[in-house]
């Protein structure tokens, strides 16, 4: 059985690289085939969105699958909102099966942002739930409840963490007890105000976590100023202070693009620099093109082998 | 009145303490309406409920009024206030069965100036 | 307290549209409480229905009755002899108390005329809020009695999620985070190590295989 | 002189708020949502209107706030406040409360000076709105410089007697002084709660002086305070018993009252509940009527003989007449002294405390204000006024009252009406109806009796005489008076501002 | 003895919602649905009596309320609120006030005495009735009846003219011949309304209300209908028409009838007496300075009773500036110095409106009364006077029930002559005929003022000596 290539590297100490992908609001394979073979070798991992923002796509475990066909290695994100714990467990399962190594355990977005805010949101577990749920599974080789499983799952666990979102103070401790339920590497909410971010890494230094726990920082690059201003406004978790949307701005709206990516290449640069990141997550929203470009430019493009 | 208005019925609540002669001053008006108008002092706007002025209309009104003194003038400090906000939730319900929503009208009185019922009355039936 | 708001006025008059005696019966706990079934709301209704059937030139003739508790048999059973005289029943009950008037007249024809909501509390005048989901299993006691289930959008035992902004919950930014507010009153009580402990997944079994009920044989006859 | 062989200690005022969450005031103050609890309010009002609470402060006490005229002063809460968050008005329900007789304002003053002994800020505490009588009627001061007048506020009442003594006869019967030239008039049990009869009695047993216990007989609870009640002989002989008449200082006959002059009483059968019934003998429900009047006494000869047999029953007893006030009450006044009384007891036509037709409050019998005078004057010109104690009763409501009563020649007064004020009466005139006083005063109902406490009522009358008493006090340093005795039938000292056609005036008339 | 005048009342609700003093102000924002108000404190239930009037917009705890502010001061946030009800003011006017509609309203209800705990609560005095009390008698006197007791007090009155003496023959077989007198159990009668809003029930139902007490209503000639025929027998018709369009039998059947006073008003009452000697004629005009003068004329002239009519505020003829009782007291002195009081009966009216204003009359000399605005009080009337103005009545008086009218007048005649009997017992007087013009068993407030109060306030006068 192989195990997961996103452990190796990060437990080897690279500096890793992972992506997004958005499966497609419909059958078609290709779409998540072309955006795989648009990310190949420029990313260590893809992690496959589960129905983000409450909208349906094609399933994050068929999308996983196809991209492992692909050559690539994917994370496979499941949310706690649709799937009761029968379900999350059975998929658990049936990722392992599947050959997929890498898990990312989240409560996912309420349905009321999706395209059907009239389903009824399960929220049996929430992520932490979930994690400790994936860790008794693989570690104990039991489910919720105690009963043994034959073959216990193989996956690397991990979870996301907002280090912008209320109350600030509470962020880290909130990291830590991710942490302590189990999760072995954590991907950030897109990073815009480094000079937050730098401040709950002191947290977290000081916590000791960034021993415990691989800690992958979040990027988003911007499209554009609307882009900026809409996500600071509109979305929330995400803190883009005004000189990144000013400076935006200031760039024509043909520009804007191109600065973007420089703003985001500076980003990656910074986080690199800092103690206890591990590496960064590139969430390049329907832009997963500009990812090789963005680890070009960031001087990532030559990525370890490690198998 | 005008043309248009003959006929038409008439329940006008006002808050007494804008003038307070009303027993008087509307008598003429009553005279040459007589059963068209129907007048109900209240001590204060705030007393009205929604419930009177389903009544008033269900009892025959075309169209009802609720004078209030000017908003911060109220004796009893927010009963105008409460007078209007009764009055839309009463107007949504009105709506709901297919009702003008200006068979209510709200006629709040502007600061400073002296009201008699009757003048006032006339304006609002033009 | 059950909490509930007036059907919308459609709804109500195309299911007592065949009928001309109708008898109104509103209720004087929760729903007079939220200001949606008390003796009120009753005569508005009864008003708006009687002006709305004279404009479509329909006879109609309506009684309005509010009985102290619709849920309870004492307080229904003031209806017989009453409720027999009427070809429809529309309750401003909860659903709780449509369910009861039907169940001891099981002949009458029974409408609600509210929708049940939640179970909530009158956070100031004119403002209900939810703040229980009967799950049958309390934890307040280690959320500094704010409910994670009910007020958190996502019901998490180990929030909060990353969606907080300004202390208000992303789903509904009219709405405080109830982590947010968990997190802060801990703090004042010098508390928040309470959750350094993880939760584990809740037994929602308690919150009922099918429809509850509460068996007290002290109370009981 | 009564002065020199009273020491007398009086009780203290102890502080005695309102039985209800609200006080009632003459203002309402509001605190809105812009408040942030900075407590700035709190800080800064010296009459302690606010109380600290756990979202925004509380105008708890705003019935203790002086209103608009504040808004001169530096600690206006109203302009104090930073976010604006505080508003003051008139309270809609003042203008409710009270009548011609007890305004509001008079109502609240007494409700004050029971509840703390002290004079209320900003309200009328002397007079009522009747527009006669004693509301006429001002006291004529010495002219005085302001210095003179400010002196006088400061200093000290020390050596100023308010005690009279109530035997002036010179027979062999006991002296009997008391302290405060008030003692408290006859509602019986039954009329009024138990509760309510014992913090009288309890608070004329503190003040040294005597409560009458009405005609509905002598409750048990009565006994430890013998020495300060007076017990009632009435048209119905309710309650009356030998042991009862041998236990008292003062007897007292009740040929009439001046609530329902002419008439007996009336208790209606809704208070008729069996503890009143066992007490008065009769069948519990059932109406009550005293009859009118004493069927046994026709002439003065019968009026002589019911006096001797109760100084025949108790032979230290003192008898006090008690009568209404008709064309010929001075004639009436001579009579009781013919009679062996050593009090005549005139009950004016506009008190009374318990239920009357309407009409006979108003019509039947004149006001004291003018029984008063005629009868000082009557018994001066057949030389007998100094045998006699003159004791005035029926719509004396204050301090001033009092002392303007003194002054038309009585040597004490009575009071009913003012107590139960003392004890929260609104004054809203049912006390007859269903249950009775719905603030628990004039009721038998259980649960109404209930809402007063015997410690609470005892405190609040003995705080409203204690102030009653400085009051008086002032009133007679003022005028260079040592005691009281000194007021009885100076006339010259007061004046009804309707009759003093412009001439002038022996001093400035105070009203 | 006769009969013991009694009044069957019966308990006779309101149409419309009296008009009461104190009003509740809103207080539903912020109700914290406590029912502290509702369920612990209102001793009267009036919150659970809640409901509303719809013809008035009316909340009916407005007139359940006692005005014992439990609520008022128990609320915990302080959001029930009392004021005076401006509706309650604007009722009647100076003279018809406020207190004495709701007082007639209350006793048309319910036939009772009003009575009420805690003193009186009114202005020490005040202009006319008001300027006047009446005596009591604390011991030397008989035993009353009042209400209550046993022996029997007497209202009845008799209206005519009397002989001074009789005059027999030799034979002792009497000679003089008394001339018609009727005899009322209470010295009142109902009087022509000096305006109203018309329709039949009202004079229906102060016929009816006539006829169950005992006494008689006078009615206009011209208002005279058929239909009242049954009641004749308690008509007084004022002829103010033409008296000779009465016809003969009308005159037989009629036991009185009023003239408006003229120069030949007394030729008009010889030719009324030739065709029925039994009839009683009743002379009426307004007072004025020189009614004394008049009514001795009249009575000289053999007039047999006189009515003295006074306008609604009690006021005579607009020269005169005697309120009716002080005129009066003058009428009725002056006949006593002419040697003629004996012989004919007074009635006075105008600006009575309570039952101590007829004690007062009759101590001032009068030996019945009119009474007239009360009556339509009693029925619910506002003293609104819009219908002198042809507007729509308040209470929809043009169309009540006769015998629902006449129930009320009943009750509140009923309460009168209680409280009559009050004043008489507590005066010691078992006898109304006793009672007229005893005016040193009354005080006047003019004589006390002077008396008690002119000599204060005198430097070296003490006592006003």
């Amino acid at each position: 059985m192989t195990s997961s290539r996103l452990k190796k590297i990060l437990e080897k100490g690279h500096f890793a690289v992972t992506s997004e992908c958005g499966p497609p609001k419909g059958a078609d394979p290709k779409a998540v085939q072309d955006k795989g073979k648009t990310l190949k070798g420029f990313v260590d991992s893809v992690n496959v969105t589960d129905n983000q923002t409450g909208v349906v796509r094609l399933s994050s475990m068929a999308s996983c699958v196809l991209l492992k066909n692909e050559g690539l290695e994917p994370v496979l994100q499941m949310v706690t909102r649709d799937r009761n714990r029968i379900a999350l467990q059975s998929d658990i399962l049936g990722a392992s099966a599947l050959g997929l190594r890498n898990i990312l355990c989240l409560t996912g977005d309420h349905q009321s942002f999706g395209n059907q805010p009239q389903a009824k949101g399960v929220f049996d577990l929430d992520s932490i739930q979930l994690i400790q749920t994936v860790r008794k599974m693989r570690d104990q080789g039991v489910i919720l409840g105690g009963e043994k499983l034959t073959l216990p799952p193989d996956l690397f666990i991990g979870a996301a963490e907002n280090p912008f979102a209320d109350p600030l103070n509470y962020r880290a401790a909130r990291l830590a007890k991710k942490v302590a339920a189990g999760a072995e590497f954590i991907q950030t909410q897109c990073i815009y105000n480094i000079g937050r971010f730098k401040e709950w890494m002191v947290e977290i230094r000081e916590r000791g976590l960034h021993k415990k726990v691989f800690i992958l920082g979040g990027i988003t690059p911007l499209k554009s100023a609307r882009m900026a201003e809409y996500m600071s406004k509109n979305v929330a978790g995400i803190d883009v202070p005004a000189e990144i949307i000013e400076r935006m701005k200031s760039v024509p709206a043909g520009d804007q693009r191109k600065e973007g990516i420089k703003i985001t290449i500076e980003l990656i640069k910074e986080l690199q620099g800092i103690e206890g990141v591990h590496g960064v997550h590139i969430m390049a929203i329907e832009w997963e093109d500009a990812v090789p470009e963005i680890v070009r430019e960031a001087g990532l493009a030559q990525r370890p082998d490690v198998d | 009145m005008k043309k248009t208005n003959a006929g038409k019925k008439y329940a006008i609540f006002f808050c007494q303490q804008i003038d307070k002669n009303q027993d008087v001053n509307r008598r003429s008006i009553e005279k040459e309406f007589g059963p068209q108008i129907r007048f109900f002092p209240i001590p204060c706007s705030g007393r009205i409920e929604p419930l009177h002025l389903m009544r008033a209309i269900e009892s025959g009104a075309d169209k009802v009024y609720v004078v209030t003194c000017p908003e911060g003038a109220c004796r009893y400090r927010e009963g105008n206030i409460r007078a209007r906000k009764r009055l839309l939730y009463t107007q949504n319900l009105i709506e709901e069965i297919g009702l003008e929503r200006g068979m209510l009208e709200l006629i709040r009185l502007k600061a400073g100036n002296n009201y008699t019922v009757d003048k006032l009355t006339r304006e609002l039936l033009g | 307290m059950i909490t509930a708001v007036r059907k919308p006025m459609e709804e109500i008059r195309g299911m007592i549209a065949p009928f001309k005696k109708i008898l109104i019966v509103g209720c004087g706990t929760c729903v007079a409480e939220c200001a949606s079934g008390g003796e009120k709301e009753v005569g508005l209704l009864a008003s708006a229905l009687r002006i709305d059937a004279k404009n479509r030139k329909r006879e109609i003739e309506i009684k309005e009755m509010t009985i102290d508790r619709q849920c309870v048999y004492e307080f229904i059973d003031q209806l017989t002899g009453i409720i027999e005289n009427y070809e429809a029943v529309l309750s401003l009950g909860c659903g709780a108390g449509v369910q009861a008037l039907a169940e001891i007249f099981p002949v009458a024809k029974i409408f609600p005329a509210l929708n049940t909501t939640f179970i909530g509390q009158t956070k100031e005048p004119g403002l209900w809020i939810e703040n229980c989901r009967a799950c049958g299993d309390c934890k307040l006691g280690d959320f500094a009695a704010i409910c994670p289930v009910t007020r958190c959008s996502k019901s998490l035992f180990n929030g909060p999620c990353g969606g907080s902004k300004d202390g208000n919950c992303e789903v509904d930014p009219e709405l405080p985070c109830a982590w947010n507010l968990i997190i802060t009153r801990l703090e004042e009580k010098g508390e928040l190590g309470r959750l350094e402990k993880i939760y584990e997944p809740v037994d929602w079994s308690k919150m009922g295989k099918g429809p509850r009920k509460i068996m007290r044989e002290d109370q009981s006859i | 002189m009564a002065s020199n062989k009273v020491t007398f200690i009086f009780p203290e005022v102890k502080e005695m708020p309102s039985r209800f969450r609200n006080a009632l005031g003459k203002y309402l103050i509001t605190i809105n949502k812009a408040c942030t609890n900075c407590g700035k309010c709190i800080e800064v009002c010296p009459y302690a209107v606010f109380k600290s609470g756990m979202k925004r402060p509380k105008a708890l006490s705003d019935h203790l706030c002086i209103g608009y005229d504040c808004s001169k002063n530096d600690y206006y809460c109203v302009n104090k406040c930073p976010e604006k968050a505080i508003s003051l008005r008139l309270n809609p329900s003042f203008e409710v409360l009270g009548d011609r007789r007890w305004p509001a304002e008079l109502l609240a003053s007494t409700w004050n000076m029971a509840a703390s002994g002290e004079l209320p800020a900003n309200l009328n505490y002397k007079t009522g709105n009747s527009g006669g009588g004693f509301d006429k009627i001002g006291i004529l001061f010495p002219e005085k410089s302001k210095k003179e007048e400010d002196d006088i506020k400061n200093e000290s009442l020390d050596g100023i007697s308010t005690a009279i003594d109530l035997n002036h006869s010179q027979d062999s019967r006991p002296e009997v002084t008391i302290p405060i030239p008030v003692y408290l008039g006859g509602m019986s049990f039954g009329s009024v709660s138990i509760v309510t009869m014992l913090s009288r009695v309890r608070a004329a047993t503190n003040l040294g002086t005597f409560c009458c216990t009405g005609e509905g007989g002598f409750p048990e609870e009565l006994i430890p305070y013998s020495d300060h009640i007076i017990t009632q002989v009435a048209t119905g002989l309710f309650g009356v018993k030998e042991e009862t008449i041998k236990r008292v200082r003062i007897v007292e006959f009740k040929y009439a009252q001046g609530a329902k002059p002419g008439l007996g009483g009336h208790l209606l059968g809704d208070k008729v509940t069996p503890r009143v019934a066992a007490m008065r003998q009769a069948v519990p429900g059932t109406a009550l009527f005293s009859p009118f009047p004493f069927h046994s006494v026709y002439s003065v000869e019968d009026h002589k003989k019911h006096v001797d047999w109760i100084k025949e029953v108790n032979p230290k007893t003192l008898v006090s007449i008690k009568v209404s006030t008709p064309t010929d009450v001075d004639m009436v006044a001579v009579g009781a002294y013919y009679a062996g009384a050593h009090i005549i007891h005139l009950d004016g036509s506009y008190g009374g405390t318990g239920a009357a037709p309407e009409i006979a409050k108003k019509n039947i019998a004149m006001p004291i204000e003018y029984a008063i005078p005629k009868v000082h004057k009557f018994l001066t010109s057949e030389g007998i006024r100094n045998k006699i104690t003159v004791i005035a009763s029926g719509g004396i409501r204050s301090a001033y009252d009092m002392a303007k009563a003194i002054a038309m020649g009585a040597d004490g007064i009575c009071i009913g009406t003012a107590d139960l004020v003392a004890l929260e009466c609104i004054r809203c005139h049912h006390c007859e109806s269903g249950r009775g006083c719905a603030r628990g005063i004039a009721t038998t109902d259980e649960e109404l009796t209930n809402l007063m406490n015997l410690e609470w009522g005892t405190q609040r009358i003995i705080n409203m005489y204690i102030s009653w008493r400085r009051q008086l006090m002032r009133i007679l340093k003022r005028l260079n008076m040592k005691s009281v005795t000194e007021l009885t039938g100076r006339t010259d000292l007061i004046a009804h501002i309707d009759h003093i056609h412009n001439r002038k005036l022996n001093g400035i008339l105070e009203l | 003895m006769a009969h013991k005048y009694h009044i069957l009342t019966s308990p006779t609700p309101a149409r419309f919602k009296p008009i009461t003093k104190a009003g509740i102000i809103a207080w539903e924002e912020g109700c914290l649905k406590c029912a502290r108000c509702v369920k612990k404190d209102c001793v009267y239930k009036v919150y659970e009596k809640r409901s509303l009037d719809s013809r008035q917009m009316l909340d009916s705890l407005d007139t359940a309320c006692m005005d014992c502010f439990r609520c008022v001061q128990n609320c915990p946030n302080r959001l029930i609120q009392k004021s005076i009800n401006p509706l309650y003011k604007a009722l009647g006017d100076n003279y018809w006030t406020p207190e004495i509609i709701e007082n007639i309203w209350n006793q048309a209800e319910n036939g009772r005495v009003p009575v009420s705990g805690g003193g009186y609560h009114g202005p020490f005095s005040g202009p006319g009735f008001d300027a006047m009390w009446t005596d009591m008698s604390e011991i030397v006197r008989p035993t009353r009846d009042g209400i209550h007791g046993r022996e029997y007090i007497s209202t009845t009155v008799d209206l005519g003219r009397k002989l001074m003496s009789l005059e027999f023959d030799s034979g002792g077989k009497l000679i003089s011949s008394p001339p018609p007198l009727v005899e009322i159990p209470l010295p009142v009668i109902f009087d022509v309304l000096p305006w109203s809003p018309g329709g039949k029930g009202i004079n229906l139902a102060f016929l009816e209300a006539a006829r169950n007490t005992r006494t008689f209503a006078v009615i206009h000639q011209a208002d005279f209908m058929t239909d009242m025929d049954e009641y004749v027998p308690n008509i007084i018709l004022f002829a103010d028409d033409d008296v000779l369009k009465l016809s003969k039998e009308m005159i037989r059947r009629l036991k009185i009838i009023e003239l408006p006073d003229s120069g030949n008003v007394m030729a008009i009452q010889e030719h009324l007496k030739k065709i029925n000697p039994a009839l009683v004629i009743f002379i009426r005009f307004r007072l004025s300075r020189n009614a004394s003068v008049r009514a001795a004329a009249l009575a000289k002239e053999g007039a047999e009773v006189i009515h003295l009519t006074a306008n609604e505020n009690g006021m005579g003829k607009a020269e005169d500036p005697l309120f009716i009782k002080d005129r009066i007291r003058q009428i009725h002195s002056h006949l006593i110095e002419a040697g003629l009081r004996d012989e004919v009966t007074l009635i006075g009216s105008g600006g009575v409106a309570m039952a101590e204003h007829v004690a007062k009359l009759v101590i001032c000399g009068a030996d019945a009364v009119a009474v007239d605005i009360p009556l339509l009080v009693a029925m619910e009337c506002r003293v609104c006077r819009r219908c002198t103005e042809g507007i729509s009545c308040p209470v929809d008086l043009e169309n009540i029930d006769y015998a629902w009218g006449a129930s009320r007048i009943r009750n509140l005649i009923s309460g009168w002559h209680n409280q009559l009997l009050e004043v008489m017992g507590a005066m010691g007087i078992r006898e109304i005929r006793r009672m007229r013009g005893e005016m040193g068993r009354a005080m006047f407030f003019e004589e006390l003022e002077k008396e008690i109060f002119s000599g204060m306030g005198i430097k070296g006068l003490i006592n006003g000596k």
